[in-house]
């Protein structure tokens, strides 16, 4: 059963590539229906997991093995890894079914499948991995799906161009990742999970030497893991691809880059939980980029009029909520949070999905508004999704994401504290933006000219279904599961698959604390309804005032263009001057080209000698022979 | 001085090599000079060769000199053929005239 | 074994080749060639394959010792092989059908003396992985100068000249070197036989030197920077094939060289130089790699990120370490494997519209998707994806090399990322947008012998990068055995020298 | 013994100062002629020091053939007009090196052989020494014919082989002269002497030879 | 001392022939067909002559004649090259006016003269043999009496090499007075290493044997006699009289001037270094195919020397191996220019070569083995005589020398490569006319075959040389 939940999508993805003589039918409902098996496979799996406790490892076969190096193919089931199993099929098989209503009239349908597909069997290798090698292969596989499904319409220069900035910036966080797992290896011996987990308390203390500086082994490996965590999962300095790759079709948004892949990081950082509980200080810069991030985000979604982008920010300032909530050392609640926000940020996503195919492909938000009958369930659909985002009451994002603020609070701890500040600040814009979002794109006018908007309407059903079951999801995932995950028992459910050094006690939170957060997020709904619909000059005229920090916000604090600057140009400079002034400057031109010139010269001198006449001839000779003899003599 | 003796041979030997030495990369009138000048060094080697076999009593330096005086007069013969040949094509024996191949 | 099997694989080609030679010239003479040479080199493949099939993985040791005399008093032809040998000739054996596969289509003339050239040039390559004596090691090295000299410069583009000669004279001057070392072993020892150097240990004393001599050659072939310039030119004017075994075997001349003899003949001087070879790899992947970044020729592109692909061979040669040597030879196979096929893809294209610059395509994608999957595919592997051959020996350098030295681990791993842009930049040019031209529009898909090829290499690099047991467990007694030797002779000449 | 020193002098500043001139006279004829005086002098002084036989093969050989013939091509060739021209002419810049040159070697020819004025005795390792007792030329030619008779044929194939290359060299066939053709005379009969021929008016007659 | 006239067989017999033929010559009209046919005959009739000689070392003529395996090996050595020098030369010789019948004549008198120079044992009979062989190298030279070229390389040749033999003379008179004899063995016996004198005379007389062999600085006659004569004679030129001059060198080496040899040794190592690098640069501007093969022997005369300069037997043996594969390259690429005929007439120009590998495969191919064997890269033969000479090189510890010669090796590589170059892969000028001549053919093939296949069998040569030394 393990195997089919690994393979079944695998075996889609190569039927439905190869599958295209068959028709695109054929593609749709091969992909859709090996995922959709292997969905209900790991909801059969995680249900074994919390009745029976059938966890376990399944060795398919030896990868590689190099010395003590060795790294297998194999399945690790365990709790971590079958949360992970049910939130990746079930949104995959979701987005797959959604997919064959949004991307029906585009001709390269099977390939999309495909590349849906494969990457949910990159993801799932990535998850049930037993070592780090796996992990690694999965990691980068889900890069490369990325990248083949954010330039699938490869066409456009933009979408290239964003495909290639996701991978290399993903590489860049491989690379971090690769160094720690050379670290691992090199101090370990192994890059098994269980081995190096158990190995690792051998460490502490211990301090490497580098460039003449002592560094404490487990942060620096801890960071390196993190860099890697950093580059998946888009957190500052590293977030520059995501908005780009909205490029891509929207279901792929949905999957790969709000439910699935980017929470790698987070999975990752949880998987690692027994290294990085030994370094304080790794946690701690955990903490401090989520936070950076959340802010960062929140502050920047504010004024994006991409409705994805919008949604792409608000899911790099929710993962940055994942990420200060490991860095105080809530693994579970992270993953609670994550488990949850995959449900509704994957509802928003193709709920706006749904928004642009009734626009024909346009994501301005500034061209909607008013929409909101032309498009009753899709409007619906987004709001339990807002909602659920915001963290609305009783909704699944109020659990986790309180959960976590709770959980900072209570570590009573300096950390802790700017923790769960951040955390509400963040829920506050988060309100705001998001309610942004849907006054204006279902409310307000109609500011599209170049569709009447009687030519707007609802999607298909077959898109209709997928996201009503999200919906469900978003709406009582977080009441049904939270016991589960974060509640008193959860230890007895996590079992060793996350490690504290010590817990943290339940109790004595303060009333008003608790009320903080949904209190703010329901006043932001009636205040950004006046804001971005009943009066919009306030904003205008806030806009004309503070230009400047408005434009700092448009372009995103500037990130890609300092990159451009400091990086991207350099690089390219660098390669040109080693090129023409290196190669063929430096090495060619005294080196081979120069000698033969040298050569060249000798050679015309020579031949001057010889120059046809006999006493010059005899000249020589009897040169010749005076130097020979005038050597002798003298020697 | 007035007592000669080998050295004084070898000398003259000496000189007359070196003049005819320079006699053949210093002349730029005719081949038929340098054709003489390697008639001088041949001299010059006569002379050495007849000094040694006498002062040293030994008849192998004449025996010597003998050969020698009889390839030099053979030699002399294909030279001056040779140069007769080459005349009749150019028109010259100048020395300077004699570069058709060089480099 | 009686049977002179090594005899036979490396002179089997050179039989097919005469055999060619002495067709006469008829209207059909290039079909024939065609059918004797690839029958010629599909045998060779076979009995490579049985080969590796008799090949014993647990023997420590050279197998298959084929011994005669041959210079009379000083000199045996000695042949043999193990583990790293046998994998080297299976490259060879499997390169070379498909070089004369893809010549069905890129040479239009000539074709009978290219193919000749070709299985001359292939018992040449074969010969070397066989040897085991210095000087007919050299001979072997040296002698396939000869066929690829012709191949760049009859069939090559239009520098060829320069790049033949640059080709030529550059990798005959680093050699010669390796020739005086080798005459300079011989009277130092007694010997060329590199089993009974070993047993004798070469002092100490000369090692230094002796090691420059053969570094000077295997740098050159290698190549490793700052004598690579010759590879830009004679892999852009080389034809198809020619590139490909250029980028497939020869290449790896230079790196079977440093572990058959740099390693076990001259440890102490091998432990003397690593940090340079260290910092010389290290240049050869930051600076060939910014150098590719900026290339605008699609075979230069690929040239230059070969250099950059060697240095990760040399850095994990020279870690010494296990990981860091499977490494090595991993990549040099994969490499051997995955330039190949980008040089064919190149090839495919140039065949229809004469042109390797990157900017006279755009959109390929477009009218050709199948050769463009392969393509992608293959760029992906040599940017080193997992599941491709291309990932586990980067991954296995870079874990060899973090064992000795964190920084030029961290560097060369900034390499990787490098990699990762100058090949996807490329795709997204070639592969990827909009057809600007109307060349892209009309070109024709992959026919069916280029697509097998191309399919078949693709496969294997995929199969051998879910799988790489069968390679590395041929190669592992061997290096272990490699890596023993080394730590015992540093430790005798340790002991000696006290 | 002062006999013999000034004897030595005479006739080697003689054959010095014409050496010289051979080599520098403006005329070629002038050089063939010096070289006559020279082969003369060194004749005389092989002839005082002991070797009267060679002293006048060289006159015999050298003055009688070798130079004669030097005289006779130089007048063929009609070359004795031209004149010498050292330190003249575009290419003559190395002149004065040379001759630096060639008197270093002469130097050191001398510093070599100012060995010999303080070498007591000449070393010889033959067992042909000198006979006192009889004649130079006897001497010569007692071995000559004997212990030396394979370099004397040598000799021989030289000069077979000097008439050999002369030959092939200069020898031209002309087809232009009229030879005397005894046969031809001599088998002369009355039928043949007189041809009678028919002239046809205008033509005239188109003579054999 | 013995007066057994059966040592002299050999030579005795080539005079005798030469007499005859030459008879035979001057009274058969048009005869140069007859005399070249029996000159021909005589030559291998002499092989089996001189096969059936023992090899014991014997001396005769007050040991002025030494008859041993060293110089029967180099006579047969001589011969052949000569009958295959003739051989190939035909065609060319009729087509050019120079079928004189005293022409092989004149080769069998050089040879004859060869023939006394490697066997003597004695500087009386050494400079006879030299002189006998020079003029008629002087005549053979100027044998194209109508071409200007020809005669002014004759004038060159004779002039330089006079002059040569002028210095090499004057030292053995020198030599003569120093030892009081000629005889190598006395000399070699009276030679004690501090006289000045004896180093004076010995960088005399080796002035002159450096100038046989072409070796640098008394080569300056070498291209333009070369680029001159015609070039069957350019084809003699550059093989036999450099056999013969090198075996005579190494004779002096090892027996008269045994003991002097640390400053002998130094002379050498520097001629041979002068020799390899001007070999190399020289050529690479050369446009005429038999002036760049002029520079070329230079080179490798330069390799052989190199062996020489160790000083040992075993690089004695090395040279002698050396200058036996160089003279099957030589007469292999000579062999091929003789096929070099376009409309009627023989060109020398290497562009004349143009991408003539489109229209005549197999002479093209026959050029780039003997080109690449020639520039010394397996496997084929001329890597192995490099190979032979730098191992007895290094052998001796003469590091630099042997460093010198491999660089100049790629360097001279250079221009061989340049005539592939021309010949592979530039455009295609014009065929040359169709010679139909088996003697070529066969030349260039057992050439060829000789070069590719000597990796087979590398060491069967070495025996050869080895025995002979040892005898």
């Amino acid at each position: 059963m393990e195997y089919a939940v690994l393979f079944l999508p695998l075996l889609g993805s190569i039927l439905g590539y190869f599958g295209k003589s068959l028709g695109n039918f054929f593609s749709e409902i091969a992909t859709s229906f090996f995922v959709t098996a292997s969905a209900i496979l790991s909801i059969v799996i995680f249900y074994n997991g919390i009745t029976a406790g059938s966890y376990g490892n399944f060795k398919i076969f030896e990868w590689i093995s190099s010395g003590n190096f060795v790294a297998n193919w194999s399945i690790k089931i365990d709790p971590l890894s079958s949360i992970m199993l049910v939130v990746v099929t079930l949104v995959s098989s979701i987005v797959h079914i959604y997919s064959i209503g949004y991307m029906s009239h585009d001709p390269h349908k099977p390939r999309f499948m495909s590349y849906l597909s494969l990457f949910t069997f990159s993801m799932l290798a990535l998850v049930v991995s037993d070592n780090f090698l796996q992990l690694f292969f999965g990691w980068e596989g889900v890069g490369l799906c990325s990248y083949l499904l954010i330039g699938f319409w490869y066409k456009r220069n933009s979408a290239n161009n964003a495909a290639i900035k996701a991978f290399i910036v993903n590489r860049v966080g491989d690379f971090g990742l690769a160094v720690g797992i050379f670290l691992i290896f090199y101090h370990l011996g192994t890059i098994n999970y269980d081995e190096v987990f158990s190995l690792i308390p051998t460490l502490v203390n211990k301090e490497i030497n580098f460039l003449g500086f002592e560094y404490n082994l487990i942060t620096i490996i801890c960071l390196s893991l993190f860099i890697g965590a950093m580059g998946k999962s888009a957190q500052f300095l590293l977030h520059t691809w995501l908005p780009d790759a909205m490029e891509g079709p929207t279901p792929v948004s949905a999957l790969i880059h709000a439910a699935t892949m980017v929470t790698a990081g987070v999975f990752l950082v949880v998987r690692c939980s027994p290294i990085f509980e030994y370094s304080s200080v790794a946690l701690n810069v955990v903490a401090v980029i989520g936070m950076i991030t959340a802010i960062f985000a929140a502050s920047v979604a504010l004024v994006q009029n991409d409705i994805k982008r919008i949604i792409a920010y608000s899911t790099c300032s929710q993962l940055g909520y994942m990420f200060f909530a490991v860095g105080v050392g809530a693994y579970h609640v992270a993953m609670f949070h994550l488990f949850t926000h995959a449900f509704f940020k994957a509802l928003l996503f193709l709920g706006s999905g749904s928004v642009i195919h009734a626009f024909k492909d346009d994501q301005d938000i500034r061209n909607m508004g008013g929409v909101w009958k032309q498009l009753p369930y899709t409007w619906v659909l987004m709001l339990i999704g807002t909602l659920a985002l915001t963290g609305f009451p009783l909704l699944s994002g109020f659990y986790s994401k309180d959960a976590i603020i709770e959980f900072a609070f209570l570590k009573h701890t300096f950390m802790g504290n700017s923790v769960a500040i951040v955390g509400i600040i963040t829920a506050f814009l988060t309100s705001i933006y998001s309610w942004r979002l849907i006054f204006k794109t279902f409310h307000g006018k109609y500011m599209n000219k170049k569709i009447p908007i009687k030519e707007t309407h609802e999607s298909p059903l077959i898109m209709l279904v997928p996201l009503i079951f999200l919906a469900f999801g978003a709406i009582f995932s977080g009441y049904l599961f939270k016991e589960l995950f974060i509640g008193e028992n959860s230890e007895s459910f996590w079992l060793n698959s996350i490690f504290f050094i010590e817990m943290t006690s339940h109790d004595n939170i303060p009333l008003w604390f608790l009320a903080l957060t949904p209190l703010l997020v329901i006043i932001s709904i009636p205040v950004s309804y006046f804001l971005f619909v009943k009066d919009k000059k306030i904003l205008d005229g806030f806009k004309e005032r503070y230009k400047t920090f408005y434009n700092f916000l448009l372009n995103k604090w500037y990130v890609d263009e300092f990159y451009d600057i400091i990086l991207v140009n350099p690089i390219k400079k660098i390669g040109y001057i080693f090129w023409k002034k290196g190669d063929e400057g430096t090495i060619d031109r005294f080196g081979p080209n120069g000698i033969s010139k040298i050569i060249k010269l000798i050679s015309d001198k020579a031949v001057q000698f010889q120059s046809g006449y006999i006493y010059d001839y005899a000249f020589i000779m009897l040169i010749g022979l005076s130097a020979l003899i005038t050597y002798l003599i003298i020697y | 001085m007035i007592d000669i003796g080998l050295g004084h041979y070898l000398t003259l030997g000496a000189i007359i090599f070196s003049l005819g030495v320079i006699g053949i990369f210093l002349n730029r009138k005719n081949i038929i000079v340098i054709l003489m000048s390697v008639e001088l060094i041949l001299l010059a080697v006569n002379i050495n060769l007849i000094s040694f076999s006498i002062f040293s009593g030994d008849i192998l330096g004449q025996i010597f000199t003998m050969l020698i005086l009889t390839i030099a007069a053979a030699e002399a013969a294909i030279g001056l053929a040779i140069i007769v040949v080459f005349y009749r094509n150019k028109g010259s024996i100048r020395v300077e005239d004699i570069h058709e191949m060089k480099g | 074994m009686d049977f002179p099997i090594l005899s036979l694989i490396i002179f089997l080609p050179l039989l097919g080749a005469t055999f060619i030679f002495l067709f006469r010239y008829q209207k059909d003479t290039n079909k024939s060639a065609i059918y004797v040479s690839i029958f010629t080199s599909l045998a060779n493949l076979l009995l490579a394959f049985f080969l590796w099939f008799l090949f014993d993985n647990n023997y420590t040791g050279f197998q298959f010792i084929e011994e005669k005399n041959w210079i009379s008093g000083l000199i045996k032809f000695k042949l043999g092989i193990d583990g790293i040998s046998i994998l080297f000739i299976l490259l060879t054996a499997f390169i070379t059908p498909i070089c004369i596969f893809s010549c069905i289509n890129s040479v239009k003339e000539r074709v009978k003396e290219f193919l000749i050239a070709i299985l001359v040039l292939e018992t040449f390559m074969i010969g070397v992985f066989c040897s085991l004596d210095l000087v007919i090691f050299y001979l072997f090295f040296e002698a396939g100068l000869i066929p690829m000299f012709l191949i760049i410069g009859i069939w090559g583009g239009e520098r060829r000249v320069y790049s033949a000669f640059k080709f030529f004279l550059y990798t005959l001057l680093g050699s010669v070197l390796m020739l005086v070392a080798i005459i300079s072993i011989y009277w130092i020892t007694g010997t060329t036989d590199i089993t009974s150097i070993n047993e004798i240990k070469i002092p100490s004393e000369f090692q230094y030197i002796l090691w420059l001599a053969f570094f000077s050659s295997f740098a050159v072939k290698m190549p490793m920077w700052p004598v690579h310039t010759w590879l830009p030119d004679a892999h852009v004017e080389a034809p198809t094939a020619g590139s490909v075994i250029l980028a497939a075997i020869l290449l790896k001349m230079g790196g079977y060289g440093f572990l058959r003899f740099s390693i076990p003949l001259f440890p102490v001087a091998t432990e003397y130089f690593t940090p340079m070879i260290y910092f010389l790899s290290l240049i050869a992947i930051i600076y060939t790699s910014l150098v590719a970044l900026m290339q605008e020729d699609m075979k230069k592109l690929i040239a230059y990120s070969s250099v950059a692909h060697m240095g990760y061979v040399t850095l994990g040669i020279f870690t010494l370490t296990k990981q860091g040597i499977d490494g090595g030879m991993f990549q040099m196979l994969s490499h051997g494997l995955i330039s190949a096929a980008l040089f064919l893809c190149v090839g495919v294209l140039y065949d229809r519209s004469h042109s390797r610059l990157i900017k006279t395509y755009g959109g390929v994608v477009n009218s050709i998707p199948k050769y463009s999957l392969v393509f992608i595919i293959f760029a992906l592997a040599a940017l080193g994806l997992p599941g491709t051959t291309g990932f586990l020996g980067e991954f296995l350098v870079l874990i060899g090399i973090f064992q000795k030295d964190y920084l030029i681990g961290l560097v060369a791993t900034i390499g990787v990322v490098l990699c990762a842009a100058y090949m996807l930049w490329l795709t997204k040019r070639v592969i990827f947008g909009q057809i600007k031209n109307q060349e892209v529009k009309i070109l024709k898909d992959v026919n069916f012998s280029e697509g097998t090829m191309l399919f078949i290499l693709a496969t294997i690099v995929i199969i051998f990068g879910f799988y790489p047991e069968p390679l590395l467990n041929t190669m592992n007694v061997t290096i272990n055995g490699l890596i023993d030797n080394y730590e015992n002779d540093l430790i005798y000449h340790l002991s000696a020298s006290k | 013994m002062l006999f013999h020193s000034i004897f030595f002098y005479f006739f080697s500043i003689i054959a010095i100062f014409s050496a010289l001139m051979v080599i520098t006279s403006r005329s070629t004829v002038n050089s063939v002629f010096f070289l006559i005086l020279d082969f003369i002098s060194i004749g005389c002084l092989f002839i005082m020091v002991g070797a009267e036989f060679l002293g006048i093969i060289i006159l015999i050989v050298y003055v009688g053939a070798v130079a004669v013939l030097f005289l006779f091509v130089v007048m063929m060739l009609n070359v004795a007009q031209q004149k010498q021209s050292w330190f003249i002419g575009k290419k003559s810049s190395h002149i004065p090196f040379g001759l630096v040159v060639s008197v270093i070697i002469f130097l050191e020819l001398l510093v070599v052989l100012g060995g010999w004025k303080y070498k007591e005795n000449v070393m010889s390792s033959s067992n042909l020494l000198l006979n006192e007792s009889i004649s130079n030329t006897h001497q010569i030619g007692r071995v000559m014919y004997t212990d030396y008779i394979l370099y004397f044929q040598i000799s021989g194939i030289i000069l077979l082989l000097s008439m050999i290359g002369a030959i092939v060299l200069t020898y031209q066939k002309r087809d232009n002269i009229k030879k005397q053709s005894y046969i031809n005379q001599i088998s002369r009969e009355k039928l043949t002497s007189i041809e009678l021929k028919k002239v046809e008016f205008e033509k005239g007659v188109k003579i054999d030879d | 001392m013995t007066y057994n006239l059966n040592i002299l067989l050999p030579e005795i017999f080539l005079s005798i022939s030469i007499f005859v033929i030459l008879m035979l010559g001057v009274f058969f009209k048009k005869s140069y067909n007859l005399v070249t046919n029996l000159s021909l005959l005589a030559l291998v009739i002499l092989i089996v002559i001189i096969l059936n000689t023992e090899s014991t070392s014997v001396k005769i003529f007050t040991d002025s004649f030494i008859r041993d395996g060293y110089a029967k090996f180099i006579k047969i050595l001589i011969i052949i090259s000569t009958i295959f020098i003739l051989l190939s030369s035909q065609v060319f010789i009729k087509d050019n006016n120079i079928a004189k019948f005293e022409y092989p004549i004149i080769i069998l008198l050089s040879i004859l003269g060869m023939f006394f120079m490697v066997s003597s044992n004695d500087l009386i009979l050494f400079y006879l043999g030299l002189e006998l062989q020079s003029l008629s190298l002087y005549v053979l030279a100027s044998i194209d009496r109508d071409n200007t070229r020809s005669t002014e390389s004759g004038v060159k040749y004779f002039v330089l090499s006079a002059l040569s033999s002028g210095l090499l003379l004057y030292g053995c008179s020198l030599l003569y007075g120093f030892t009081g004899s000629t005889n190598f063995d006395i000399i070699n016996n009276s030679l004690n290493i501090g006289s000045v004198g004896s180093i004076f005379a010995m960088v005399f007389i080796l002035v002159g044997l450096a100038f046989k062999v072409s070796a640098v600085p008394f080569h300056m006659w070498t291209p333009d006699v070369y680029e001159g004569s015609p070039t069957s004679v350019t084809n003699f030129f550059s093989a036999v009289p450099k056999v013969a001059g090198l075996a005579v060198l190494i004779r002096f080496m090892q027996t008269p001037f045994e003991n002097i040899l640390v400053e002998w040794q130094t002379i050498i190592i520097f001629i041979s270094i002068a020799s390899m690098i001007l070999g190399a640069v020289a050529a690479i501007g050369q446009n005429n195919i038999k002036r760049l093969m002029a520079y070329s022997s230079i080179g490798h005369i330069g390799y052989a020397l190199a062996g020489v300069a160790t000083g040992t037997d075993s690089g004695y043996m090395s040279s002698i191996v050396y200058i036996t594969i160089y003279i099957v390259m030589s007469i292999g690429i000579f062999a091929c220019i003789f096929l070099m005929k376009k409309n009627g007439k023989y060109t020398e120009k290497i562009h004349d070569l143009s991408g003539i590998s489109k229209k005549h495969p197999l002479i093209a191919i026959s050029f780039l083995i003997i080109l690449f064997s020639l520039a010394g890269i397996p496997p084929l033969g001329g890597f192995f005589a490099k190979f032979y000479v730098f191992m007895t090189v290094i052998e001796n510890g003469m590091y630099f020398l042997a460093i010198v010669g491999l660089l100049t090796t790629v360097i001279s590589a250079f221009y061989y490569l340049r005539i592939i170059k021309i010949i592979y892969f530039d455009e295609f000028a014009g065929s040359f006319d169709r010679i139909r001549n088996f003697s070529i053919s066969g030349t260039i093939f057992l050439s060829c075959i000789l070069l590719v296949t000597f990796f087979l069998y590398p060491s069967t040569l070495n025996n050869v040389v080895s025995l002979v030394f040892t005898s």
